[in-house]
């Protein structure tokens, strides 16, 4: 018998990242003996809004939100707490405690300096470099930035010459990468926000044939880790989606069929650094060590 | 110019100096216009001679391009219909301006609505409508859609419209032409209450004994310029002619030439509207190679519909219609044009022609395959196109600059006989042409009946439709008269006789 | 926009009486028909997902349903407006948009006086806002009217003009916690949003109180028939003295208003304003119109039709998140009913023209 | 759609001969200025973006920029016809992303015959998503001529079930390593997207052909005639024997066809095939067709300045990214410069058609 139901609701369903949190989270609970619903909101906070009150209507048990911008989410969740339903936050926190039983995030500033860390050492402490921020509307995006500079600010020789938002996707990535290109040819270096924001500066680089540009990324997704394979992606880090949902999900559970978590509201988690060569190890966003 | 800075106060209107430019048409040249206070102004002149442009500038429906209005020995701003209604100026316009989607009754008050603190009073208007209805004789219910009445009720209920208004002058361009003889009198009866009541009216119509009958004065316009004025009592019919015509004096070639075998028959051509009565009422008829055939009829007659149905542009008609021995009844229009036949349409702004081509590109519009370059990717041959297109130009007698300019520089008749051309590029068995003279300026009127004389004696058969009964009767072999959607006479040359006519266009019965 | 078909009927030939009474009756039942299609959509949706879910019928659901219901249909009731007369309107979801941050802005920031700040009221916040709607509208009524730009394009230009200033007012940042300061006295503006008053939502209030505002106008007051008169001949409607510039800025004016509302529900639904709120609302609305059988061109269509084609939109979504229906496939069955539904529509209406030429 | 102003304008009576020849002249020179409007704003970005940035006017720049262009103007081009028509295609940016998804498809899985799955190499892939955009178009064609719904409807309900079904190819995933395996023979792809010819990339080569054919088209075919006549006067046309459904069904399929190429394109620049590519790239080109001067009623308008439209949208874009003016700020430009686009050619005609009506 079914222990009831619980909504897992994120971002997007086209999305490497957010698909393999959905995935880690629709099978684990599952395999705890619930039925799920799947659903995302695209960064949309009136439908965020909408979707989580048709879920409480829909009387499920609990839900797993990654959800769509931090401030706006607040008066969501605590509509659920209202009507008695524990939200575990995955992936973004939200500004206020007690109305989300858990807040599971990814140490952004941890997975932003380890790749900043990485990125000085592949192109040397000098030398002009480009950054790609990912979405500037999302808080994510804005600390892995704040990360990258943390480190890169230091070096008095590393010289930023162009910062573009490129919309967190392929294709305005390609395309900010190319007019960059155009102003500063001599870049050593950029240094992405997201994933598809790097894959998107690699094919705009390949297509100027600048092979030894460094490109780094944030996310982790199986596109990713073939372009690390291929030597194309220097490094990333990979944010644990589905260790994140996973885990989220053992906490509603738990406060399911015990009435707490017993463990702190707010986690962060590290990100694990990939480069070719730990690369074959990961797979939808989870390291298989 | 010298104008006086008075105006005569036995006049309700004056103009001065008023013109109107259209792209390509002088509409009204410099035209000092008196209406009468307390009369029935009567305005006659030949189609396109300018009597709706006037009337527009006066009930504000266009702005001249120059010129003034006087109302009221004052100078008066008439820029729209509403500043005009405030100098008591009403006008039934000639083309129905109405919304077939709403009631009857909505219709009248469109614009002026009843209303008490803001809130239409439909019961109000109900009766309201229904007491002008009621004055005017129409038998509907004013909840009806205005849509499903037959044109000659929708031309009442315009001028009932008129009528719900509290107006000094009335503006009525051509009310009858949709009308039965027992409507017009209706119509007369009303005029002549209103004129007890101290109404100005102006009257535009194209009947002149209904002229003669109840005007007390009379205006005659032509080519845009005013050409005589006087009371009706002075002047006579002949008078009336000379004055429209000028000294170039109507007369249409009609020569005898030889008739072919039979090209076109029509069997049981049925159409109906959307109100469930037949607009094409089981016509059967059939013409013969060379041969003219005049389709009299009132407006609403089906003319329009009947010629239509022979293109196919009338999916719902049913019926047999056979081209030099071939079924076309389920062919589409483009395989028709192919087998031989070819309209042109009766209004050529809104169906004959592109305004934003050249005359060249309009004239081969319907025959661009004749024109292509086989090894060119199916390019178009400028040089083919231009020697038909300027064939045209030379054989109609078109006035243009060049056959490349828009064909909106040109004047109303000639961009007709680009219309005209249109169709003979098709090289047509049968030419349709429905009221190919409306709207154009006398010499080109002759000139498109003088084409219609040469084309049938080249073997062409033509039918047209017309509302003037000497146009009906002036180059055709055989005349067809319809009323309400039926074939109600079929005449020989030998047996033409107006009175005739005249009774068979009238609808049997007033319907409903 | 629309084409003959010309595709000949090989029926044969009717004779018989006309009758012209019986064909009248005949066309006007099967407009009634028409009338009801969008009221038998509506049915059939709450039937299958009843059937399809447990608890989409419980009361509770239901009032989550029609709060969610309001967002479309408040839009639309200004849409129908607009498309009454032949128009339409792309700027409404950038126009949700901004009013809700401009409603952020003046509660957390108040308004710059001298060397004063000044903090509104909800009541006074939601004046303004609506307001700022009626503006942005106006300079569409603008465009169109003075200008003689096609509603189309100045709406799009609109669309992107607005949506920026949106993302301006804060840097592309939301505002968030909007509950006010009772010291500044503009606490309780979460209750145009989360408030209720006999048990029925603010939101749906509002959209009642509109909807039989608008209806009223539509179909009771001259601006009302001559927002019909316009759509249907609008030459006709100038040769009335229907002032039809003025209809047409009315119309985007309130087009901007209603937008600025549901900009406002949203704002304080949420306690948080959010630039990018909004988007593609535009498409909904548009679509909700059409469905409640409101022609394109104008001059047909109802205001409470509009209501429940957003009914069923705001539904069918609801519903099929209920089931379970994945994203893609819940894109591609909204992209097919909003097809379906005018293809009926264009269906029926052949069919009635034909059936009356046909028998009457 | 449109209103006559009814301003009335107090000009003095002109007197003299009427010299129609030279009202003729001065039209046409109008209407040359008119055509002139969009290179002058080209210009005019191009002068102010090679100020404001250093190596704006470098030929690696300039190759760069074609290649965005490309994208907006390949999609201009099918859209130009469309709206030459009087018709609008909204479908276009969801063809873009089911194209590329086929072609990631075909590239990733082949196709099933049998037991045995098929390669295409990548001549048949292209052939086949552009053979798939062509039928999405010919769909959008049924619809609106044999079904009559509205073209903004019927591409509407198209641009949710095109997309839905977009994402459905491969459960919203991408398809990525689009650089097929020289075992199956399918490699090269890349080479429609990256690929150089006497030192043009590929799309540049990609649009001038389809430009030079489109215009061709346009301007010296019977078929050209037809869609500039349909969109003129639609009862004229068919009056006048044109198929005007054939000629519809073309324009739509032909739309699709360009949005394939588009969708091709970017999958072979990007190796990768994502399901929602092209979004909103439908109001771009719209935007594009519009800044060039065809009016979005028909009829008037030429392919050469759809491409120049697209050039002014997508570089403009470009130059702001270079400048580094904010996100926010481009989008409220972007809704100007369209706006302002048809405000000055509305000014323009209504000017040339004073200038008429006064010395004819
Ligand atoms: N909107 C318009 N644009 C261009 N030309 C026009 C327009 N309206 C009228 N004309 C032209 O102006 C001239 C005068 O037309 P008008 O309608 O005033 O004639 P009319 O005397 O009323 O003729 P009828 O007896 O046929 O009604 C005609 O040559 C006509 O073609
Ligand atoms: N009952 C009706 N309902 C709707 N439209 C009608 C009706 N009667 C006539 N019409 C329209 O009015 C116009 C004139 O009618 P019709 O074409 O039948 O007459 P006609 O003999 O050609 O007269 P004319 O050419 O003088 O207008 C046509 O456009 C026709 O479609
Ligand atoms: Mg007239
Ligand atoms: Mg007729």
């Amino acid at each position: 018998a079914s222990k009831g139901t619980i909504a897992i609701l994120v971002n997007a369903l086209d999305n490497p990242y957010y698909a393999a949190e959905a995935r880690g989270a629709d099978t684990e609970a599952k395999k705890l003996g619930y039925d799920t619903i799947v659903l995302s909101h695209g960064e949309d906070v009136n439908k965020q809004n909408e979707l989580v009150n048709l879920v409480i209507g829909k009387g499920v048990k609990g839900i797993i939100l990654d959800n769509a911008d931090s401030n706006s989410s607040v008066a969501t969740v605590r509509t659920a707490q209202e009507k008695k339903v524990p939200v575990v936050l995955i992936n973004r926190e939200i500004p206020k405690d007690g109305i989300a039983i858990a807040q599971l995030s990814h140490n952004n500033l941890q997975a932003g300096t380890e790749v900043a860390q990485k990125f000085v050492e592949a192109i040397g402490e000098k030398g002009e470099y480009v950054e790609l921020t990912c979405n500037q509307a999302d808080k994510n995006c804005v600390t892995r930035s704040q990360a990258f500079h943390q480190v890169l600010d230091q070096y008095p020789d590393l010289k930023m010459v162009a910062r573009q938002d490129a919309k967190g996707a392929l294709l305005p990535g390609k395309q900010a990468m190319d007019s960059i290109l155009q102003e500063h040819p001599n870049i050593k270096g950029v240094i992405c926000g997201n994933g598809p924001v790097a894959l998107g500066a690699i094919a705009s680089l390949e297509s100027a044939g600048k092979k030894d540009v460094v490109v780094m990324g944030i996310d982790g997704s199986n596109d990713e880790r073939d372009s690390l394979m291929q030597g194309k992606l220097k490094a990333s880090v990979m944010l644990q989606a589905q260790g994140l949902a996973i885990h989220g999900v053992d906490l509603l559970n738990k406060y399911i069929t015990t009435g707490k978590t017993g463990e702190p509201e707010r986690q962060l988690t590290r990100g694990i650094l990939i480069t070719k060569d730990n690369a074959s190890h990961v797979k939808d966003f989870y390291y298989n060590k | 110019m010298n104008q006086p800075h008075t105006m005569n106060p036995a006049n309700v209107i004056e103009t001065r100096g008023l013109s109107k430019v259209y792209p390509g048409t002088a509409a009204l040249v410099e035209v000092d216009y008196k209406v009468r206070r307390g009369k029935v102004n009567v305005l006659i002149g030949e189609n396109g001679a300018g009597k709706s442009t006037l009337m527009k500038l006066l009930a504000g429906a266009e702005t001249p391009t120059s010129g003034e209005i006087w109302v009221d020995e004052k100078i008066a701003h008439i820029t729209d219909v509403r500043s005009a209604e405030k100098h008591g100026i009403g006008i039934i316009f000639q083309e129905l301006n109405l919304f077939p989607d709403m009631t009857v009754a909505e219709n009248i008050f469109a614009g002026n609505e009843l209303t008490s603190s803001g809130v239409i009073r439909t019961k109000d208007e109900n009766h309201q409508a229904k007491v002008l209805l009621n004055r005017l004789q129409i038998p509907i219910d004013p909840r009806m859609r205005l849509g499903d009445l037959y044109v000659g009720q929708q031309q009442l209920v315009e001028i009932a419209k008129a009528l719900s208004k509290h107006i000094k002058v009335l503006i009525m361009d051509e009310p009858t032409s949709a009308l039965s003889k027992t409507e017009v009198e209706i119509l007369f009866k009303i005029i002549a209450q209103l004129k007890e009541e101290g109404v100005t009216v102006i009257y535009i119509s194209h009947r002149l004994e209904e002229i003669m009958a109840i005007g007390d004065c009379i205006t005659v316009l032509r080519n845009g310029r005013l050409v005589a004025e006087d009371d009706i009592a002075n002047i006579d019919i002949p008078w009336i002619i000379e004055a429209m015509v000028g000294s170039s004096k109507k007369r249409f070639a009609f020569e005898q030439h030889a008739i072919g075998e039979e090209v076109l028959k029509v069997k049981d051509l049925a159409l109906k509207r959307s109100n469930g009565i037949y607009a094409v009422d089981h016509v059967s008829f059939s013409v013969r190679a060379g041969e003219v055939i005049g389709i009299y009829g009132l407006m609403g007659a089906g003319r329009t519909e009947l010629l239509e149905s022979l293109l196919g542009a009338q999916p719902l008609a049913l019926g047999e219609i056979e081209l030099a021995g071939k079924a076309i009844e389920d062919l589409p229009i483009p395989k028709r044009i192919e087998a031989g036949i070819a309209l042109v349409p009766e209004d050529r702004q809104k169906q004959g022609m592109v305004q934003l081509m050249s005359i060249l590109e309009n004239m081969t519009l319907s025959s661009l395959s004749r024109f292509t370059r086989r090894l060119a990717f199916g390019a178009l041959r400028r040089d083919r196109q231009l020697s038909a297109s300027n064939d045209i130009v030379k054989r109609l007698a078109i006035k243009a600059s060049s056959v490349d300019a828009p064909i909106t520089s040109l004047s109303g008749g000639n961009m007709q006989k680009v219309v005209i051309g249109k169709a003979l590029l098709t090289s047509p068995k049968v030419l349709l042409m429905d009221e190919p003279t409306r709207g154009i300026d006398v010499g080109a009127k002759e000139d498109v009946y003088k084409t219609i004389s040469v084309l049938a004696q080249s073997g062409i058969a033509v039918v047209y439709a017309t509302s003037e009964l000497d146009e009906a009767m002036a180059v055709s072999n055989r005349v067809f008269v319809m009323a309400s959607g039926k074939l109600t006479a079929i005449m020989e040359r030998a047996q033409f006789d107006s009175e005739r006519i005249v009774r068979a266009s009238t609808p049997a019965t007033a319907v409903v | 926009m629309t084409t003959q078909n010309s595709s000949t009927p090989s029926i044969q030939p009717v004779h018989g009486k006309h009758n012209r009474q019986s064909a009248y009756m005949a066309s006007r039942m099967a407009v009634n028909l028409l009338k009801l299609r969008i009221f038998i959509a509506l049915f059939a949706i709450i039937i299958v997902f009843s059937l399809a879910t447990e608890n989409f019928l419980s009361t509770s659901n239901m009032l989550i349903m029609a709060k969610h219901v309001t967002i479309v249909a408040i839009l639309s009731i200004g849409m129908t407006l607009v498309i009454l007369t032949g128009g339409i309107d792309l700027s409404v979801g950038s126009i949700v948009g901004i009013s809700g941050m401009a409603a952020g802005y003046l509660l957390l920031e108040g308004v710059k006086i001298g060397h004063h700040v000044v903090f509104f009221n909800p009541w006074g916040v939601t004046l303004i806002a609506c307001a700022l709607g009626a503006i942005i509208g106006a300079v569409n009524g603008y465009l169109i009217t003075a200008l003689n730009v096609a509603p189309f394009i100045a709406t799009l230009g609109m669309l992107y003009v607005v949506r920026g200033a949106a993302l301006l007012v804060n840097n592309g940042s939301t505002f968030a916690d909007l509950g006010g300061n009772p010291a500044l006295g503009n606490t309780g503006f979460e209750f145009l949003g989360n408030g209720t008053i006999l048990g029925l939502s603010m939101p749906v209030w509002i959209l009642v109180i509109l909807a039989a505002i608008t209806i009223f106008v539509a179909k009771r007051t001259p601006l009302g028939r001559r927002i019909y008169a316009i759509g249907g001949n609008e030459q006709a409607a100038r040769f009335s003295g229907i002032r039809t510039n003025r209809v047409k800025l009315f119309v985007y004016m309130f087009s901007g208003f209603c937008a600025a509302i549901v900009g406002l529900v949203i704002t304080a639904q949420l306690q948080t304003a959010h630039p990018l709120t909004g988007q593609t609302f535009e498409l909904n609305a548009i679509a909700a119109v059409v469905l409640g059988g409101t022609a394109l061109m104008g001059g047909r269509g109802t205001v409470f039709g509009s209501v429940v084609g957003a009914c069923v939109i705001s539904i069918l979504g609801d519903g099929m998140v209920m089931c379970g229906i994945s994203d893609f496939w819940q894109m591609v069955i909204k992209g097919l009913v909003i097809i379906f539904a005018v293809v009926i529509d264009q269906l029926q209406q052949r069919l009635q023209s034909r059936m009356v030429s046909l028998t009457a």
